[in-house]
């Protein structure tokens, strides 16, 4: 194997060599300086393989043929090879990234760059503090001077405000190097590690001032104004080498010196990591530079890393993994994104809109962006999961908000960042070139991000069991992305009918009920698809994305793989909403708040897993540590993807403006999630616990109100998906007080509501989608009288909202009946009224829905318009026939359900007579209601066909009209804002508190970090004040205080 | 008891309800206008219009739904009458329970809903701009009213620990002091002031509101189709009478009970109408969230503790 | 009056230079001044590390004819401190020619040496 | 077609159409009456015509009694409920409302007022008769369902009365419309409106009543005079 | 004013930082820690009587390859600043003022002295106090010398980078063969150590330093001549 040390002398010799070499021209000086690069990849690399077959053991290096502490050593172990392979790794591709600069510039930038990566590897190889210190000094200056490699006005200023303040940091760092040897004669840091600086007197400074300074080159916040710009003015191409290269190789060196201290540091540590995490990420908020919103992710993500370190000994075994895992995401996603930042050429976030002219740009900066965040299959996922487990499983439990809060705010600002990118307008922006040698890096480290993402999976025992099958699926698809739809769509829903298939015998009745509302769901959701024409670009992969997940929360048998596969259908049913035409905000609400859900979930699930040694779902059964907030934790995750008060305000705009076959995705399976995770955590509190009786009492009036306050917004919607949209809170609202009842009845009422809403929504969205195609808008009041052109979607819609509102004979009715019941007996009588007030007004809404679009008055416009397409109406027409056996024969449904429930709740069953169902308070049947009611309505309906056959069929204006006519259908359409009188009398319930309350926050948060980021005035010399105020206030809080 | 001989009882208790339904009309219409010092209609006047109307000569069609909501209509008042145990005999199985599970308190309250259902669907193919109308303020007063009734309906659900009607009007038997109206005045209240609005005389008649939007929903339908819906509107007038007569009045042991007690409610809407004004629509719903509302959540804290 | 030794004087006039320097580029606005803080900064640390090498009574560390090579210990002063002293002057250099190469480039732009005049970059 | 796209087309057209109204030198008509177009959601244009298109187009047909029992058992209940159309046409409908007060008491006659022609089978032309008026009457008249009947209250339905010689009313009220039952006086009293609608009892009763049918077979005639006198006629030849 | 008592405050916590750095102060007797094996062992083992260049060139070999390297970044990094931009406007000559006679006369006599004198403290580095640093630096006062002397005359960038890289090759390929031939990078007893005290002694010690102070010396010069190229500012 070649000596590390080779890594240092190939690149000074080269470095060195350029002055000679430059003679043979640019070309052969790039091709020298790159191979050279490469040389010391192949070091790493080797050294790596080496230790990761774990034949190798850690090697000392010793110069000048002295042991330490006499003359220098550098130590390679497995961290230093990992990390040397990531900085030269990085190098290389930066090299090649960066190959037209090169060409342009002056030999000498090739010179500096070489230096500066070796530069970085010594300062991780080093073991000596005086040696780290000139390296670091090397690594400053190169970047200073390489910030010049775009000379301009910004990029001067923020070169001068660098190099000043690392210099003056360099400073204290030397001032604490002197005294650190002063005190004990050794400049060795194993040797400084062993003498127990702390234990000293005066040590103690020593310390602080060299940790101190090393975290200052880790750019804490608020002392690193110097670093942001310096992100800013420099060429993305330097950003990615600073963000991803140096960075990682600063955070080394703090874990390599930290040892020094001991641990009453580690703490703070943690806690300078928590300010930055928090505070970067919050001032990412205000951005709108992409390069410096870079930046302050970048900090923030180093904050994270701090915090990580200083839990080291908590985390014990999985420091390196967690390090490992966020630390590598960030590694690749940052570099990608510099890199991306310098072929996009966009300055403003707004501008990224033009990356959308060429989409696989969009697939690479989602993949880095999603990488960022930590959604699967990314490493960061599996790092932040066993992150927040061994933190909460050591009681942390702040600090586990403190890290899910500050992603949070990440989240915020990259997703709204990727929103512009998505959907922001484009068409007066230039599209940019491409480089093949700027390409080629982006490339690389995409790719190698799926690939890590896959390593970090199998490296550990959780991660080991997760199904990457229906992930390849979804690459499948998006490497035939450019076949044309029909070909697509039939391979997606082959594959979805096909996993069904090899999946359902295992499966027992409750997780089946779901994987047909899911699976074959899905796929029926997918035949309106080859309604469409050309290539779709981009809806496969994301749509069987949702679908992978869906399915992976069905068959998770650990709660690492069902937060594996809601993390996955989160990121793809985002993919779904976000393509509508304008969804963007709704579309950032929705990953918002599921962002925040999925965090909540986790924090709950870390909960879960105290006290026990697995994985398996059955920790859900019996939650040891402060099982009430961690079930609470737990719901509430489940509770924004179902929508409920408080966390709702993303559905209407999320489904309201998705497309026409997203929106029954979305709404009608998509929401089903949610209810999947409520059921398996309400089957583990278990029926009999008197402890959750609160938790589960609190949950009973949330579903309450939401199915109240849901079905009173859905009465003033003026758009037709809206309306169904709210009328869904309304429903998620009545499923989740069924469940919350926690009776068999409420259950059996939940889950027929749960097929119910399945059923009924889908066909309305579907429906409403198709016409919404055909006559171009969402506004109700500008259709109007299209039953006449669209019969076969009148039929739909009339029967869905007979079974919606619950009237008799169709199923809803079934529902409610069970859900009557089950209140009544639980004793929730306020609750039964409020929902019971809430089926009235449901019932309003619905007639407003079906007459202001099928009846009234037909508009002009609309004369010529087609019954909806047939794709569509074969899914709906299914699952019509569906909704019609189950409204006669629901006990085909029911009885194996209600056998299945008493499992849990073996008491105070519906017993089964035939037909007929028996509640202690009454009995009903489906089929003898829908014989009875049938057969009256059929003979009369008959007898007035019969006496009526005569009569004329008359035009849409032969109406009485005061002997006039009407002037225009638009004057005579009943249908915009309908219910003013209703809401003169109720206005006070559609106050939009909700939405006020999360305005507010997110201003609050915006405000503050408008407010605090006037810090970085952008004058140098309050950075320098920032620095010395930093190291005071940590001097007096650390040791001082 | 023999699925026929059951058959032939409800048509012959529909017959009676329909007839007694038309004929409470006229009496009503008659003691308005003696009120008024008029003679007022003949008391066979709405059997006459009913027959005029079924012979009208030419008869005009909007389309399918059209025709349905005269259909729902009527069936959901003939629904409403199979749904609701009409005499109590003291028997489950008795003959005049037709086929009504024991009379399922939710089937009944959610059935109201079907003709209500077809009428607006009906009238909203007619592409009148007054029936939408109509429809929009009969359905958000209904949902008003569903407010104190359903809270009194479900206080006397605890009451007696059933959703059954038969079970309520059977515990209401024996003495005049065991009706609901003594042993729960709150809900018996909240239901006789809901009652007003159920019944949709003035001051809640603003769904018909003649001479302000015609006549609401029916204003294009003529002919054969105003017949079944005239028809449909007696049976489901006398069937509201009878479900809060179950439910608040002890119920009845013979036609002969059902009848004047039926009767005694309509007139207390009719009474109560002959001496206010019309409501708009929004001074309708707050007012059935004022005292009636308190009165029925009066009623459910009464019985839930 | 017993830490009124050289080393210690040493060490006060080093840390004194140090927070000269400090105060020098926390105030002055010119660019120059700035650099010549920093300059000052640094001497000041390579006057502690002289200090700290520092042993009453014995001379350099080069072993000629001055000192007994046997006894060299207890004659000469550390001679680590320096070392790194020569290692620090001249990254002292290093920079301070960069950060002048730079305020070259800033007065090019805006034929100004005000810092508080560049704050191109902010927030 | 994109949702801009449509807009931006519309409202072109609608421009267009404006500038099209200026230019024209026709007669006055209503803007609501003008052919216009609208974009359809697919992009492609509709040619809309007022007057044409959101009618039906057909004749009233004559809907003959079938004689025998049945007819006179309905012709009975016929005249025991006629429902009397609520629309003042002129000056006697100030004679129309004393019907209901105690007075009068036209309910018990089976007389009532209903709101909708489609629920009337009884129309008052209540006094003179104003050109402009009639184009009501007519459309009103034709939406009522057959048998209806026309009750015409006071002389200027006969011969125009002291109108006789005015430009804006008619002076024969059968020349357009076919009347049951003449109400003679200026005005009458409503004890003569209630002879009336005794007369029509007996007409009714009496097999008499079918002017409906009439209207429908000279359909034409009474269609050419309408035009005659209504110089403006902008409405569909066919109400419904 | 509110700002600079902020400030002085704050310089009073920096140094309350270092008060209680001194605040340890014992003045010290005994050499201790690694100074002390130096101070023991370095003579015997490097054979340089100066146990500063001892510490410099071999122990702290490493250090000085860094401080060398961080020479040629500011050679480098100042070269390619400067440069940019400078293509396109050749026309505009710079100006010099003449320098005076007494300073070209002297020069002529002074600059070989000096040269002579800077190879004399590199080539004595290990001998006596100097070394290959203070060696470049006396030779790149020669240069600047030179400049002050003939202001318009042109110094070869090409010659001082080829000085340049040959000297830090030199110095790379010294510190590999320590590897090959001695126990580690940069050992300098991959040549005999010679006699304690004479000039062919301590083993590659003067080979390093002869290349030290060439590449000092060129870097230095380079930084001169990039500065002195740098047209006027207006």
């Amino acid at each position: 194997m070649v000596d590390p040390i080779h890594i240092i002398s190939s690149a000074l010799g080269v470095a060195f060599a350029i002055g000679i070499v430059g003679k043979l021209g640019k070309n052969v000086t790039i091709a020298v300086m790159l191979s050279t690069l490469a040389f010391m990849a192949f070091i790493s690399l080797q050294w790596f393989m080496a230790f990761f077959s774990g034949e190798q053991e850690t090697t000392q290096i010793f110069t000048a043929g002295f042991k330490p502490p006499i003359s220098i050593n550098l130590q390679m172990g497995f961290n230093e090879a990992l990390f040397t392979l990531l900085v030269n790794v990085v190098g290389l591709l930066g090299g090649i990234y960066l190959i037209d600069i090169f060409k342009k510039q002056s030999k000498n930038v090739l010179t500096v760059f070489l230096v500066l990566i070796m530069g970085l590897n010594v300062i991780i190889m080093t073991r000596d503090i005086f040696n780290l210190f000139v390296f670091m000094e090397i690594v400053s200056i190169s970047i200073a001077g390489l910030v010049f490699m775009d000379e301009n006005l910004k990029s001067s200023q923020a070169g001068l405000k660098y190099l000043i303040a690392t210099s003056v940091i360099a400073g204290m760092l030397l001032i604490g190097i002197i005294f650190a040897y002063y005190f004990t004669g050794t400049l060795n840091i194993d040797d400084l590690i062993a003498t127990n600086l702390t234990t000293i007197k005066g040590g103690g400074i020593v310390v602080f001032l060299i940790l101190i300074s090393i975290i200052l080159e880790l750019k804490p916040f608020p002392a690193n104004g110097w670093a942001l710009d310096v992100y800013e003015s420099s060429t993305p191409g330097l950003g990615a080498i600073i963000s991803a290269a140096a960075a990682t190789a600063s955070f080394f060196v703090l874990s390599k010196v930290m040892d020094i201290a001991g641990q009453e540091w580690y703490y703070y540590i943690s806690l300078i990591g928590a300010i930055t995490f928090i505070g970067s990420n919050l001032l990412g908020l205000k951005q709108d530079n992409a390069k410096r919103l870079l930046g302050y992710s970048s900090i923030g993500q180093l904050g994270l890393l701090m915090i990580i370190l200083g839990f080291r000994d908590i985390l014990g075994d999985q420091t390196p993994y967690v390090i490992f895992g966020i630390l590598v995401s960030h590694y690749f996603a940052k570099a990608g994104l510099f890199w991306l930042s310098g072929i996009v050429k966009a300055q403003k976030l707004t501008d990224w809109a033009v990356i959308r002219k060429k989409p696989f740009f969009l697939f690479l900066m989602g993949t880095f962006l999603f990488a960022l965040i930590g959604f699967p299959p990314f490493p960061s996922f599996f790092a932040k999961w066993t992150l927040v487990m061994e933190l909460v499983g050591s009681g942390n439990v702040t600090w586990v908000i403190i890290v899910l809060f500050g992603s949070m705010l990440e989240a915020v600002y990259l997703f709204r960042w990727f929103g512009y990118a998505i959907k922001g307008e484009n068409e007066h922006l230039e599209v940019f070139k491409i480089d093949l040698h700027k390409m080629i890096p982006v490339w690389i480290v995409a790719l190698a991000l799926y690939a890590v993402g896959y390593f970090t999976a199998q490296m550990t025992e959780v991660g080991a069991t997760i199904n990457f099958i229906p992930l390849a699926f979804v690459g499948v698809l998006l490497a035939i992305d450019f076949l044309p739809v029909f070909v697509k769509n039939t391979i997606a829903i082959a594959g979805m009918l096909l996993h069904f298939y090899f999946v359902y015998p295992d499966l027992d009745d409750i997780r089946l009920l779901f994987e047909v509302i899911f699976i074959i769901g899905g796929a029926l959701a997918l035949i309106a698809g080859y309604a469409y024409k050309g290539k779709r670009s981009g809806f496969y992969p994301v749509a069987i994305l949702m679908y992978a997940g869906l399915t992976g929360i069905i068959e998770a048998s650990t709660t690492l793989e069902f937060f594996y596969g809601w993390e996955l259908m989160t990121a793809g049913s985002y993919f779904l909403i976000i393509r509508g035409k304008r969804s963007m905000p709704h579309g950032l609400s929705y990953i918002l708040f599921s962002i925040g859900g999925a965090y909540a979930l986790l924090a709950g699930l870390g909960m879960a897993h105290v006290g026990h040694t697995t994985f398996g779902m059955d920790i859900l059964n019996n939650i040891q540590y402060l099982p009430v907030w961690a079930y609470a934790l737990i719901i509430i995750g489940f509770l924004t993807k179902t929508a409920a008060l408080g966390l709702h305000i993303w559905l209407p705009g999320a489904h309201g403006e998705a497309e026409s076959d997203v929106s029954p995705m979305v709404s009608a399976i998509l929401l089903k999630a949610g209810v999947f995770g409520l059921v398996l955590v309400l089957i583990g509190m278990g029926a009999e616990n008197n402890q959750y009786e609160m938790l589960t009492y609190a949950l009973g009036w949330l579903g309450a109100l939401t199915v109240i306050l849901g079905s009173i917004m859905a009465l003033f919607q003026e758009d037709a998906k809206r309306l169904l949209a709210y009328s869904s809170i309304s429903q998620l609202g009545y499923i989740v007080l069924g469940l919350a009842v926690m009776s068999h009845l409420g259950w059996l009422g939940a889950f027929t509501y749960v097929i119910n809403h399945f059923l009924y929504k889908f066909i309305l969205f579907m429906t409403l989608g198709a016409v919404v195609l055909r006559v171009g808008t969402h506004n109700m009041y500008q259709m109007g009288g299209l039953i006449k052109r669209m019969p076969i979607a009148f039929i739909a819609v009339l029967i869905s909202i007979i079974a919606l509102a619950g009237i008799p004979p169709l199923s809803g009715f079934a529902g409610k009946w069970l859900f009557y019941n089950a209140l009544i007996a639980k004793g929730w009588y306020f609750q039964g009224v409020i929902t019971f007030i809430s089926s009235g007004i449901a019932f309003l809404y619905l007639w407003r829905l079906i007459h202001t679009v099928f009846l009234g008055q037909l508009k002009d416009n609309h004369r010529n318009v087609k019954d909806i397409s047939i794709w569509f109406s074969i899914p709906i027409f299914v699952l019509l026939i569906g909704l019609l056996t189950f409204s006669f024969k629901p006990e085909w449904v029911l009885q194996p359900l209600g056998n299945m429930i008493a499992e849990f709740f073996p008491t105070g069953q519906l017993t089964w007579n035939g037909g007929t169902a028996i509640s202690q308070y009454g009995y009903w049947s489906g089929s003898v209601l829908g014989i009875t009611i049938g057969s009256i309505f059929m003979l009369i309906l008959i007898w007035l066909l019969v006496s009526t056959r005569k009569a004329h069929k008359v035009k849409q204006f032969d109406i009485t009209y005061s002997g006039e006519r009407p002037e225009r259908p638009e004057t005579t359409h009943v249908a915009y804002n309908v219910f003013e009188g209703v809401y003169k009398a109720i206005w006070i319930a559609t106050i939009p508190l909700v939405e006020t309350f999360w305005t507010r926050v997110t201003n609050l948060l915006h405000d503050t970090a408008g407010f605090t980021r006037r810090l970085y005035s952008g004058d140098g010399q309050s950075y320098m004040l920032h620095i010395v105020v930093f190291i005071v206030i940590t001097y007096l809080v650390i040791i001082g205080g | 008891m023999n699925i026929y001989v059951k058959l032939a009882y409800t048509l012959l208790g529909l017959l009676i309800v329909i007839n007694w339904g038309m004929l409470m009309g006229a009496t009503m219409r008659k003691i308005g206008a003696r009120m008024a010092g008029r003679h007022g209609i003949p008391f066979h006047q709405p059997w006459i219009n009913l027959l005029k109307n079924f012979s009208t000569r030419t008869t005009i069609t909007h389309g399918i739904m059209y025709y349905l909501g005269p259909v729902f209509r009527l069936s959901g008042g003939v629904g409403l009458f199979l749904f609701m145990p009409m005499v109590f005999t003291g028997a489950v199985d008795g003959p005049w329970t037709n086929f009504s599970f024991e009379g399922d308190l939710v089937l009944i309250l959610y059935f109201q809903v079907f003709g209500m259902l077809g009428m607006a669907l009906g009238a909203g193919e007619g592409g009148h701009p007054y029936s939408a109308m109509g429809i929009a303020r009969g359905l958000a007063q209904h949902a008003a009213v569903e407010l104190p009734l359903t809270l009194a309906i479900v206080s006397i659900a605890i009451q007696y620990d059933t959703l059954s009607i038969y079970k309520i009007v059977e515990a209401q038997q024996g003495s005049i002091l065991n009706w609901v109206l003594f042993t729960n005045p709150f809900a018996a209240a909240a239901i006789i002031l809901a009652m007003l609005g159920a019944l949709g005389h003035s001051p809640f008649n603003l769904v018909k509101a003649p001479n302000e939007i015609l006549i609401g929903p029916a204003t294009e339908y003529e002919g054969t189709y105003l017949g079944f819906m005239m028809t449909a509107g007696a049976v489901i007038h006398v069937m509201e009478a009878v479900l809060f007569m179950n439910l608040v009045f002890g119920g009845a042991n013979s036609w002969l009970e059902l009848i004047v007690k039926s009767f005694l409610i309509y007139f207390w809407s009719v009474f109560v109408g002959m001496v206010f004004p019309r409501f708009k629509i929004e001074q309708s719903i707050t007012w059935f969230f004022k005292v009636p509302f308190v009165l029925g959540v009066l009623a459910i804290l009464m019985y839930s503790f | 009056m017993q830490y009124l030794t050289l080393q210690n004087i040493g060490f006060a006039t080093g840390f004194i230079l140090i927070l000269i320097g400090i105060w020098g580029f926390l105030t002055q606005k010119n660019i120059i001044k700035i650099i010549i803080s920093f300059a000052l900064f640094d001497t000041g640390t390579h006057l502690l590390l002289v200090a700290v090498a520092y042993i009453k009574d014995r001379t350099a560390p080069i072993i000629d004819s001055s000192v007994n090579s046997a006894n060299a210990v207890n004659e000469i002063v550390d001679p680590v401190p320096h070392a790194l002293a020569l290692t620090a002057i001249v990254i002292g250099l290093g920079i301070t020619a960069l950060m002048l190469t730079f305020t070259l480039k800033l007065f090019k732009h805006k034929k100004s040496l005000d810092i508080t005049k560049y704050k191109d970059l902010k927030w | 077609m994109s949702e801009l796209d449509l807009n931006k087309k519309t409202s072109e057209m609608l421009a267009n159409s404006k500038a099209n109204v200026k230019n024209s030198k026709k007669d006055f008509t209503r803007p609501e009456d003008e052919l216009r177009e609208v974009v359809a959601p697919d992009g492609s244009i509709i040619k809309i015509n007022p007057l044409y298109d959101y009618f039906s187009d057909e004749k009233p047909k004559e809907e003959l009694p079938r004689g025998g029992v049945v007819e006179k058992f309905l012709n009975w209940a016929r005249a025991e409920s006629i429902w009397v159309l609520g629309f003042g046409t002129g000056c006697g409908s100030i004679e129309i409302p004393p019907l209901v007060t105690p007075r009068f008491d036209m309910f018990r006659y089976g007389v009532q007022m209903r709101p909708t022609p489609r629920q009337s089978n009884a129309f008052i032309i209540s006094g003179y008769l104003s050109v402009k008026t009639l184009k009501r009457v007519i459309r009103t008249y034709e939406q009522m369902p057959s048998p209806k009947y026309i009750l015409a209250l006071g002389s200027c339905t006969i011969n125009g009365g002291m109108y006789y010689d005015s430009y804006s009313t008619i002076n024969r009220l059968d020349k357009y419309i076919p009347v049951d039952v003449y109400i003679a006086g200026c005005m009458p009293r409503p004890e003569a409106l209630l002879h009336g609608f005794v007369k029509l009892k007996e007409l009714i009763k009496a097999g008499k009543a079918e002017k409906a049918n009439e209207y429908a077979r000279n359909f034409d005639e009474y269609k050419a005079n309408q035009k005659k006198i209504i110089k403006d006629w902008n409405m569909p030849d066919y109400n419904w | 004013m509110i700002k600079k008592v902020f400030i002085f405050v704050l310089l009073l916590g920096v140094g309350s930082i270092f008060l209680s750095l001194s605040d340890n102060f014992k003045e010290q007797k005994e050499l201790k820690g690694i100074g002390r094996y130096y101070a023991e062992n370095a003579a015997d083992e490097l054979g340089a009587a100066n146990l500063v260049t001892a510490v410099v060139v071999t122990y702290r070999g490493l250090d000085t390859l860094g401080e060398v390297s961080i020479l040629f970044l500011t050679s480098a990094i100042l070269g390619f600043i400067l440069s940019l931009k400078k293509t396109g406007s050749e026309d505009d000559k710079q100006v010099f003022l003449p320098a005076s006679e007494i300073l070209v006369t002297a020069s002529k006599v002074m600059i070989p002295i000096i040269f002579i004198f800077g190879a004399y403290v590199f080539i004595n580095g290990h001998l006596t106090p100097g070394g290959g640093f203070q060696g470049g630096a006396i030779i790149a006062s020669a240069i600047v010398l030179s400049i002050l002397a003939k202001p318009e005359s042109k110094i070869s960038h090409s010659f001082i980078s080829t000085i340049e890289s040959i000297a830090g090759i030199g110095f790379i390929g010294a510190g590999i063969l320590g590897i090959v031939l001695a126990s580690g990078f940069l050992d300098n007893r991959i040549m005999e150590l010679g006699t304690f005290g004479t000039l062919i002694s301590a083993g590659a010690i003067p080979i390093i330093y002869i290349f030290v102070g060439m590449k000092v010396g060129a870097e230095l010069t380079s930084i001169l001549v990039n500065l002195k190229e740098t047209k006027n500012i207006e």
